[in-house]
């Protein structure tokens, strides 16, 4: 019974966090293009990425398989990676700027 | 009843994500929505993932490993993250809040 | 520390091999006995119980998910509110850390709490740069880091 | 046998691996390519006997049967087309010792030299969509790495118009395998080929087609997608410009010969009728292109485009004569655009310049450079008894049977109008009296004139002894008209 | 009579290696016995009782193609002019040519057109006679062009080779008609079914292309303009091939098709216009020249066009008389280019206004030409064989056949033309003569001091004055033996003509009688009338239509090329969009192909939707940011997205791939593109703006829509079930993108690592070449 | 949903085209890298969408999505890959060497 409930609840659940879900990238979609500065791009690409990350596991769900936690994996790594990078970038890149200034 | 449990997981999770990114769209300068991103989308990750490791024990019978290492490793990394943009933020001159009241280190580089 | 975590697992694997299934299951029983095992014989291993050790960790690890979903509320409720009547700022927080490793774990572990973020570390590892939502008092909040988490990460490192 | 025929493919690539190893040991280098590439052509040769005496050859690769591996189908076209272009591309392997500098050698010449003969092989002996993509993209990368060699300014320029502009083909190509792959369900060219065929609804079928033969036409070089070719021809260095100008564009005109005989001929009222208008349209620009310039090369660089018109032309008309004469025209553009990129270079480097406005009486210092350009450019303009007379000859008859007037007569005035433009480099520049500044290293002129010398004469013998060749290429045009037996021999059917 | 075709050829081969000797042997002497034994060969098929014979040899057999022989009396005729004047031209080349020239090339362009023209003239498969064709048009360019140091031999030579080659490929396309309409490729063969030939649909064509060819190559008004040009070649090729042989081919392939044609109005019409034409306007042009070898050109072309009109009247009289002239016009035509060579040669000069009372001084060689001048004028002389001819066509201009209101016409202009053009004819062969012979000698004019010319140098004039006399004197022998069988095969039946110097008070001889008198009397007053040629052709001369072709030609495709080949990518790409759009949506519509009905489609869910959208919009938000981290983040954002859609859609090995990928380009980007400029608005123009959106926003929908039909037109079931089916248990994996990847289609992936690999190393390359130019 | 996808695919098409008609290196480039996600896109859509589990074989499971597509996308991303990368070094040498992003500076009619 109560586990009727639940498996039922989690069909309820499932699409409305996967709507949330979008619904989330899609605001930090607009703070990437919108900005204003780099930084906040990145913060924003960071939480993307962060986001995919809970995306591909609710879809793990919905499909039954663990075949996608190397997606789940993959993300978190790249993510970091790419984050510090880009965060390095922005740095490093505007401490030439001003010396060319 | 693990399905409720795994839903109340998701939902929780959802929130926070949703949250967090309400909060990068809401806050003021980068400052600020380096905290939304990392706390709250970090929390939200973290509660879907281990829903869905919950999920695929108890219903499917996989024990991910990958899955717990992904939320480990987000919640390693998401403060290092924002610690980096931070900084790097800081540095290259992106301005705070115009409301913001003290800044220590500014007195610091100067 | 690593010694020890080399015996677990190599007990974990004879445990395997005694069962002969080659499962999670198996491995985490054979685990759970060479923890067993090692408590017994921490006497004639060098170092302290890694356990102990791994306890005070998961500990620390214990608060910061404590202070993770509390700076998350703090922020969800800030991200839901009409108006932002916030005052941000950066204050300095002086620190007694030393070894570059311990003063990043403190700087993440500053990011995640409540309200204030690590923006920079002075070069001479004397103060972390912090950034907080909601700065009305900066001394408290130098005072409540300086409890909570440069205390625990001492714990685990000394 | 049907294993050995994928040799043409792997064993460029793996000397190209291989000569990767020691770039900057240039002796061995040489060597090594000069040796692996004459063997490459011998092998060629033996598997083009082979396939012309007994059957086409078909490996699955992996032992897999079409159409679910990639069949690999050493067919008598394809068998040809490797030959000839083993011969060309050994040609230029001879030829760049003297025409490169040692530093862009070093920088993995031979590597993408092999590199690309693997592509262009791949090319020509696939038989399998998809795979045609993976070649072309291997190709090009090899051409890529070819084109930056010089990098200079210029070079990078026109480097980055060229890739750019295969870069949105090859999307382009991708695209329109999903669109097949919706319609048919398979990338099997003889699978597609036996599916088009029952397929009822057309119209569809027919726009993909032509999306596909626009991916094609951009790297053939027809009008109007050949911008790109003429500067990034010009720029390299002329055994790289040799290379493109006889590998690359044919590659992409062996593609449509390929597709539109044995898979798209559903609907040769409308495919073959553009690209009869077309082949007009790009015989008369290209022309018009080689008028309109003094740079030898870039003369000589335009003169690919006409070639391409006259190829599409044999497509377009779609009988066996033009077909034949496609074919034929292919086989021999190959040859003689390699022998007069050659020359070329040669006359560059012996004038010192490449404006035929500041070069004169070049002949008077190198005899057999000049009347080596001379016969080449009447094998271009298709003067008899030469092979570019043959393959005109068949396309001429066919437009004529097809009552293609229009066609007949565009392609008689391109070919004096090419004529034209070869005469103005040979009077003007290697007529008249002996210019200031010429050359005096007569020993790296000759090394640049004897590829040419060894191409040309193939390019001779191709015409004199056109009855050595002619029923190997009516063999290919009725295979080519006559599906079934490509199909069956994939299929296995 | 092959090896006769191919000796000279042979000997071509040859000859580079024999002029190593030139310094002490004069090349000539060495290689002239080869024409001499190609004349004595065919010498002996002369006579009454001449058989045709062939004889073949397969070349390409599969197309038809092959060295097939037939020596009949018109080539008989021609082969034995080309290789007796051959002979005479390589015997007075010797002295006429010093060893310091450059003898090799000379010899081996002139037996490579002694090989040609009888290539030409023997050939019935109509192939091999076009390959021998354009060998003498090139034989004939390098010839012209053999003091390439010159401006104009070069231009002369690449004039003529325009032209000529125009003509011939012109030529090729008529034979290929000629070949599919009758489907044979022998001559003999096609002049039997000259009925199919009149009744095909390609008849006008074929004639077109055919005259074209022969209009070209034997100078015709108005292409005849090469030829005053070709004479920058040396005198003895002027005198072989641009007076007895080469110019003649035209002439050749009109006869040797006039048995299909004879009798065809529209032939008659077209031949016979171009003809007489000719003949009055190059005669006309011919008095107004100064220079010798171009009086003599023009003459050549006027006397061309008197020979290709009789050819159009196509009557038996006109034909003999055509192929009566043409033996003619070589012996006399000949000799005066020789003449005119040795002045050239021992005076320094060729322009008449200079020369003068030569007589004195080159005895000999002013006899000779007062033979040739007055046989060309057509003196009424017994033993001057143009006169013959000359009276012959006068009696083949009386037509009364007539079709059409234009035939009628051109029935009557005829005899009035001929009479016309024989006029100056006369005039200029009067004022060759006593121009150069007579008159005042003004020494001081001349660049050097003149003497009679070697005797040997004077025998192979000599010799053709002597066949002028010889044919004057027996024009019967002349005709029985050889005449009569080349006019046989022209008209196709006997045609039994005799020669008589004296016809009686026919109409062609009051037509004589008015050409001499007339001639005369405007050669005396040649000074008050000249001036008519400054208002024709005044600035309508053709030459300056050449030249304004030529010019243009260059120019045009110049402006043309430059105006869209500017390097500019972008205009490239819009050119190319644009050719693709439109052609493609035409076809699309054209074939019905769109086909927006949807079906069998996944069910939309709101999530896809979402991320779909948010793809969307950052793809279009990349047009609008300027900031360059902005965009390239923009871009990783669509990148992402995409492998989210491919996590939604069942494809996580593409999702993984997609990630590594995505997040490489991005820090690639950040790496190339963080140092460069940022992004400035874009200042284009508005309605360059409007182009690209047009032209983009057209791609993508055009994609679209045949994307949908596409798609809706699913009509088989794909391939993959033996995927599907076969991954694991054939192939081993459970992953089946995977089974595929290295095992189905693992040449894909073996090449995709080669395009990596090279990518790599071009990358690598492409860095380390600048470092170390950087360092020289 | 694939005809969704197909409009995706195309906008994707449409904003690569528009930057390839730009000026500046880097928005071309750019361009390239949209047009090919909309191809690779357009394989996926073509082949039908979620008519199964992922193509990873599962005990019990018979319907799967179509796989081949996948494979060649596969293929298709990483040459794209190794292509855009290439050209991102390119572009950048271009620019180092001619001083300018500006395609239109970067004509050039002289070939030496
Ligand atoms: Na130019
Ligand atoms: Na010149």
């Amino acid at each position: 019974m109560l586990d009727e409930f639940g498996s039922s609840m989690l069909e309820l659940v499932l699409p409305i966090c996967f709507i949330v879900v979008a619904i989330s990238i899609v605001i930090l979609v607009y703070r990437v293009i919108v900005g204003p500065t780099n930084p906040d791009r990145a913060v924003a690409l960071d939480s993307i990425g962060i986001n995919m990350m809970a995306l591909v596991g609710l879809q793990a769900i919905n499909l039954g398989t663990d075949k996608l936690n190397d997606v789940v994996l993959l993300i978190g790594i790249l993510l970091f990676i790419g984050t510090i990078a880009i965060a390095k970038f922005l740095e490093k890149g505007v401490i030439i700027d001003r010396y060319n200034r | 009843m693990i399905d409720i449990i795994v839903s109340v997981l998701l939902l929780l999770g959802a929130f926070f994500t949703l949250s967090g990114s309400l909060g990068i769209l809401r806050f003021p300068d980068v400052y600020s929505r380096l905290h939304a991103a990392t706390k709250a989308a970090t929390l939200g990750v973290a509660g879907i993932l281990l829903g869905a490791f919950v999920y695929l024990f108890v219903d499917v019978g996989i024990v991910s490993g990958k899955l717990l290492l992904g939320i480990f490793f987000v919640l390693i990394t998401a403060p290092i993250s924002g610690h980096m943009i931070s900084r790097a933020a800081y540095n290259s001159g992106v301005e705070l809040w115009h409301q913001t009241k003290k800044d220590h280190l500014k007195n610091e580089l100067k | 520390m690593a010694i020890q975590i080399i015996f677990n697992v190599l007990i974990a694997l004879m445990w395997m091999f005694l069962q002969e299934t080659y499962t999670f299951l198996s491995f985490f029983t054979g685990y759970l006995i060479g923890i067993v095992l090692l408590f017994f014989l921490r006497r004639f291993v060098p170092d302290i119980y890694y356990m102990t050790r791994l306890y005070r960790t998961v500990k620390m690890c214990l608060l910061f998910l404590r202070e993770l979903v509390l700076s998350s509320i703090s922020i969800v409720k800030l991200a839901y509110k009409p108006t932002l009547d916030i005052e941000p700022g950066i204050f300095a927080l002086p620190i007694e850390l030393k070894s570059n490793w311990e003063i990043a774990l403190l700087a993440n572990l500053i990011s995640l709490t409540p309200g204030t973020l690590s923006v920079a570390v002075a070069d001479d590892n004397s103060k972390i740069y912090i950034h907080a939502m909601d700065l009305p008092d900066v001394e408290s909040s130098i005072n409540e880091i300086k409890e909570t988490f440069e205390k625990a990460i001492m714990e685990v490192t000394r | 046998m049907n294993n050995l025929i994928v040799l043409p493919i792997i064993l460029p690539l793996v000397a190209s691996v291989i000569v990767a190893f020691f770039p900057k040991k240039l002796n061995i280098a040489r060597k090594f390519s000069q040796i692996t590439s004459v063997l490459l052509t011998a092998v060629a040769a033996y598997l083009a006997w082979y396939v012309f005496t007994n059957e086409t050859v078909v490996m699955q690769s992996g032992g897999w049967d079409a159409p679910f591996g990639i069949s690999i189908v050493g067919d008598s076209l394809s068998m040809l087309l490797v030959l000839t272009s083993s011969i060309v591309g050994t040609a230029a392997i001879f030829y760049a010792p003297s025409a490169l500098e040692e530093q862009q050698e070093k920088f993995y010449f031979y590597t993408f030299y092999f590199l690309l003969i693997s592509g262009v092989s791949g090319a020509f002996m696939t038989g399998d969509l998809f795979n045609l993509f993976v070649f072309f993209e291997v190709l090009l990368m090899a051409s890529y790495g070819l084109i930056v060699l010089g990098n200079g300014k210029i070079q990078l320029r026109e480097s980055f118009k060229y890739v750019l502009f295969n870069l949105f083909s090859s999307m382009l190509f991708v695209t329109s395998v999903a669109f097949i792959y919706a319609i048919t369900g398979t990338v099997n060219l003889a699978h597609l080929a036996e599916r088009v065929g029952e397929i009822e609804e057309q119209g569809i079928l027919t726009t993909v087609a032509i999306v596909l033969f626009f991916v094609f036409a951009v790297k053939a070089a027809i009008f109007p997608l050949y911008y790109w070719l003429p500067n990034s021809y010009v720029v390299p260095n002329p055994v790289v410009s040799a290379l493109f100008g006889a590998l690359l564009t044919k590659v992409g005109i062996y593609s449509i010969l390929r597709v539109f005989t044995l898979i798209f001929v559903h609907d040769t009222g409308v495919t073959h009728q553009i690209f009869i208008w077309l082949a007009m349209l790009t015989m008369l620009f290209g022309v018009i292109g080689a008028l309109s310039t003094n740079n030898v090369k870039l003369i000589i660089t335009y003169n690919i485009i006409p070639a391409i018109g006259f190829m599409l032309m044999g497509v377009g008309l779609f009988t066996e004569t033009a077909i034949a004469g496609s074919v034929y025209y292919l086989m021999h553009d190959m040859v003689i655009k390699g022998a007069l990129f050659f020359f070329i270079g040669a006359l560059i480097v012996a004038a010192g310049t490449k404006d035929l406005t500041k070069m004169t009486g070049v002949i008077q210092k190198y005899p057999l450079l000049g009347w080596l350009f001379f016969i080449a450019s009447l094998v271009l303009a298709g003067v008899p008894p030469f092979s570019g007379f043959i393959g005109k000859l068949l396309l001429l008859q066919g437009g004529l049977d097809q009552e293609e007037f229009l066609l007949v007569i565009v392609a008689l005035v391109s070919s004096l109008l090419i004529l034209f433009s070869m005469m103005r480099i040979f009077i003007r520049g290697f007529w008249g009296e002996l210019m200031e500044g010429i050359s005096d290293n007569r020993k790296r002129v000759r090394n640049l004139t004897i590829p040419g010398l060894v191409l040309l004469s193939i390019s001779v013998y191709l015409g004199i002894a056109a009855e050595s060749v002619y029923p190997h290429i009516e063999a290919i045009a009725n295979m080519l008209l006559d599906r079934t037996e490509y199909i069956s021999t994939v299929l296995k059917e | 009579m092959i090896y006769a075709v191919f000796a000279p050829l042979l000997f071509a081969v040859l000859i580079p290696f024999l002029s190593r000797w030139k310094d002490r042997v004069h090349t000539g002497w060495l290689i002239l016995p080869v024409p001499l034994a190609i004349f004595i060969y065919f010498l002996q098929f002369v006579g009454p009782n001449f058989e045709p014979q062939s004889m073949s040899v397969d070349w390409i057999p599969s197309l038809n193609i092959s060295l097939s022989f037939y020596l009949d009396g018109l080539s008989l005729l021609f082969s034995l002019l080309i290789s007796g004047i051959g002979m005479l031209v390589v015997l007075y080349s010797i002295y006429y040519l010093n060893h310091k020239e450059q003898l090799g090339h000379f010899y081996t362009y002139l037996y490579i057109f002694m090989s040609a023209m009888l290539g030409v003239v023997l050939s019935d498969n109509v192939y091999v006679l076009y390959t021998f064709w354009e060998m003498t048009s090139i034989s004939s360019f390098l010839l012209i062009g053999y003091w390439h140091y010159r401006e104009r031999s070069r231009y002369g030579a690449l004039k003529s080779m325009l032209i000529t080659v125009f003509g011939g490929f012109s030529l090729l396309g008529g034979l290929i008609l000629l070949n599919i309409v009758t489907g044979t490729t022998s001559i003999r063969e096609m002049v039997a079914q000259s009925e199919v030939i009149l009744d095909s649909p390609y008849f006008p064509l074929i004639l077109v292309f055919l005259l074209l060819g022969a209009f070209t190559k034997s100078a015709q008004f108005p292409f005849h303009i090469w030829l005053p040009d070709a004479m920058e070649a040396p005198t003895p090729v002027s005198a072989y091939l641009h007076s007895a042989t080469m110019v003649k081919a035209g002439i050749y392939l009109i006869a040797r098709f006039s048995p299909i044609f004879a009798g065809e109005p529209n032939f008659f019409v077209v031949v016979s216009l171009f003809g007489i034409v000719t003949l009055a306007w190059a005669s006309y042009m011919a008095v107004r020249q100064t220079d010798l070898k171009g009086i003599l050109a023009y003459s050549t072309i006027s006397q061309l066009g008197m020979i290709m009109a009789m050819l159009g009247f196509g009557t038996d009289v006109a034909l003999f008389a055509a192929v009566f002239h043409i033996l003619n016009h070589a012996t006399f035509k000949g000799s005066l280019f020789m003449i005119a060579g040795i002045v050239d040669h021992e005076t320094g000069t060729r322009d008449i206004r200079k020369l003068g009372g030569l007589f004195t001084l080159m005895p000999i060689s002013g006899t000779l030409a007062i033979f040739g001048t007055f046989s060309m004028a057509g003196v009424p002389l017994p033993f001057l064989n143009g006169f013959y001819s000359k009276e012959m066509f006068f009696e083949a201009t009386l037509l009364n056949q007539a079709a059409g209101p234009f035939g009628q016409f051109l029935v009557a202009a005829i005899p009035v033309l001929a009479v016309v053009g024989s006029i100056f004819t006369f005039v200029y062969s009067m004022y060759l003569f006593f121009g150069t012979f007579r008159g005042k000698y003004r020494e001081e004019e001349l660049p050097q001091k003149p003497h009679e010319a070697p005797k040997m140098m004077l025998l192979p004039p000599f010799l053709l004055v002597l066949g002028v006399i010889l044919i004057g004197l027996i024009p019967e022998v002349f005709n029985q033996s050889l005449i009569t069988h080349a006019a046989d095969a022209v008209f196709g039946e006997e045609i039994n003509k005799s020669i008589y110097f004296w016809h009686g008070l026919v109409p062609a001889f009051y037509m004589s009688l008015a050409v001499v008198v007339l001639g005369v009397a405007l050669y005396l007053t040649k000074h008050k009338w000249e001036g008519v040629y400054s208002i024709l052709p005044g600035k309508l001369s053709f030459n300056r239509i050449y030249d304004w072709l030529v010019e243009k030609i260059e120019s045009t495709s110049n402006r043309i090329t430059t105006s869209y080949m500017t390097g500019s990518l972008r205009l490239y790409m819009v050119l190319l969009l644009t050719a693709i759009f439109v052609i493609t949506s035409g076809v699309l519509v054209q074939t019905g192909g769109i086909n927006l009905e949807v079906t069998d489609v996944a069910p939309i869910t709101v999530t896809e939707v979402i991320v779909a959208l948010f793809i969307a919009f950052a793809a279009i938000a990349t047009i609008f940011t300027h900031n360059r981290i902005a965009v390239i983040l923009t871009v990783g954002v669509v990148g992402y997205g995409l492998s989210i859609l491919f996590v939604l859609y069942r494809a996580p090995d593409l999702a993984l791939t997609q990630l590594i990928v995505e997040t490489v380009t991005v820090a690639l980007f950040m790496l190339c593109f963080y140092h460069l400029p940022n992004l400035s608005k874009t200042k284009a123009p508005l309605f360059q703006k409007g182009i690209n959106v047009a032209i983009s926003v057209g791609f993508g929908l055009l994609m679209m829509v045949v994307g949908i039909s596409a798609y809706n037109s699913r009509a088989f079931d794909p391939i993959s079930d033996f995927f599907i089916e076969n991954s694991y248990p054939l192939g081993g994996g459970d992953n089946m993108v995977n089974v595929i990847l290295v095992d189905f289609r693992g040449i894909d992936t073996l090449f995709e690592v080669a395009v990596l690999f090279g990518a790599a190393l071009a990358v690598y390359a492409m860095i380390k070449l600048r470092r170390n130019k950087g360092a020289k | 949903m694939e005809i969704i996808m197909t409009v995706l695919a195309s906008i994707l098409f449409a904003t690569g085209i528009y930057n390839l008609l730009q000026k500046q290196l880097l928005r071309i480039v750019i361009g390239t890298v949209l047009v090919s996600h909309g191809a690779h896109l357009f394989l996926l859509t073509m082949s039908q969408l979620k008519r199964g589990a992922p193509p990873l074989v599962v005990d019990g499971v018979t319907q799967y999505t179509d796989p081949l597509p996948q494979a060649l996308i596969l293929t298709a991303i990483v040459i794209s890959f190794g292509v855009t990368s290439f050209l991102l070094v390119l572009a950048y040498r271009t620019y180092t060497l001619n001083k300018t992003d500006n395609m239109e500076e970067l004509r050039g009619s002289e070939h030496e």
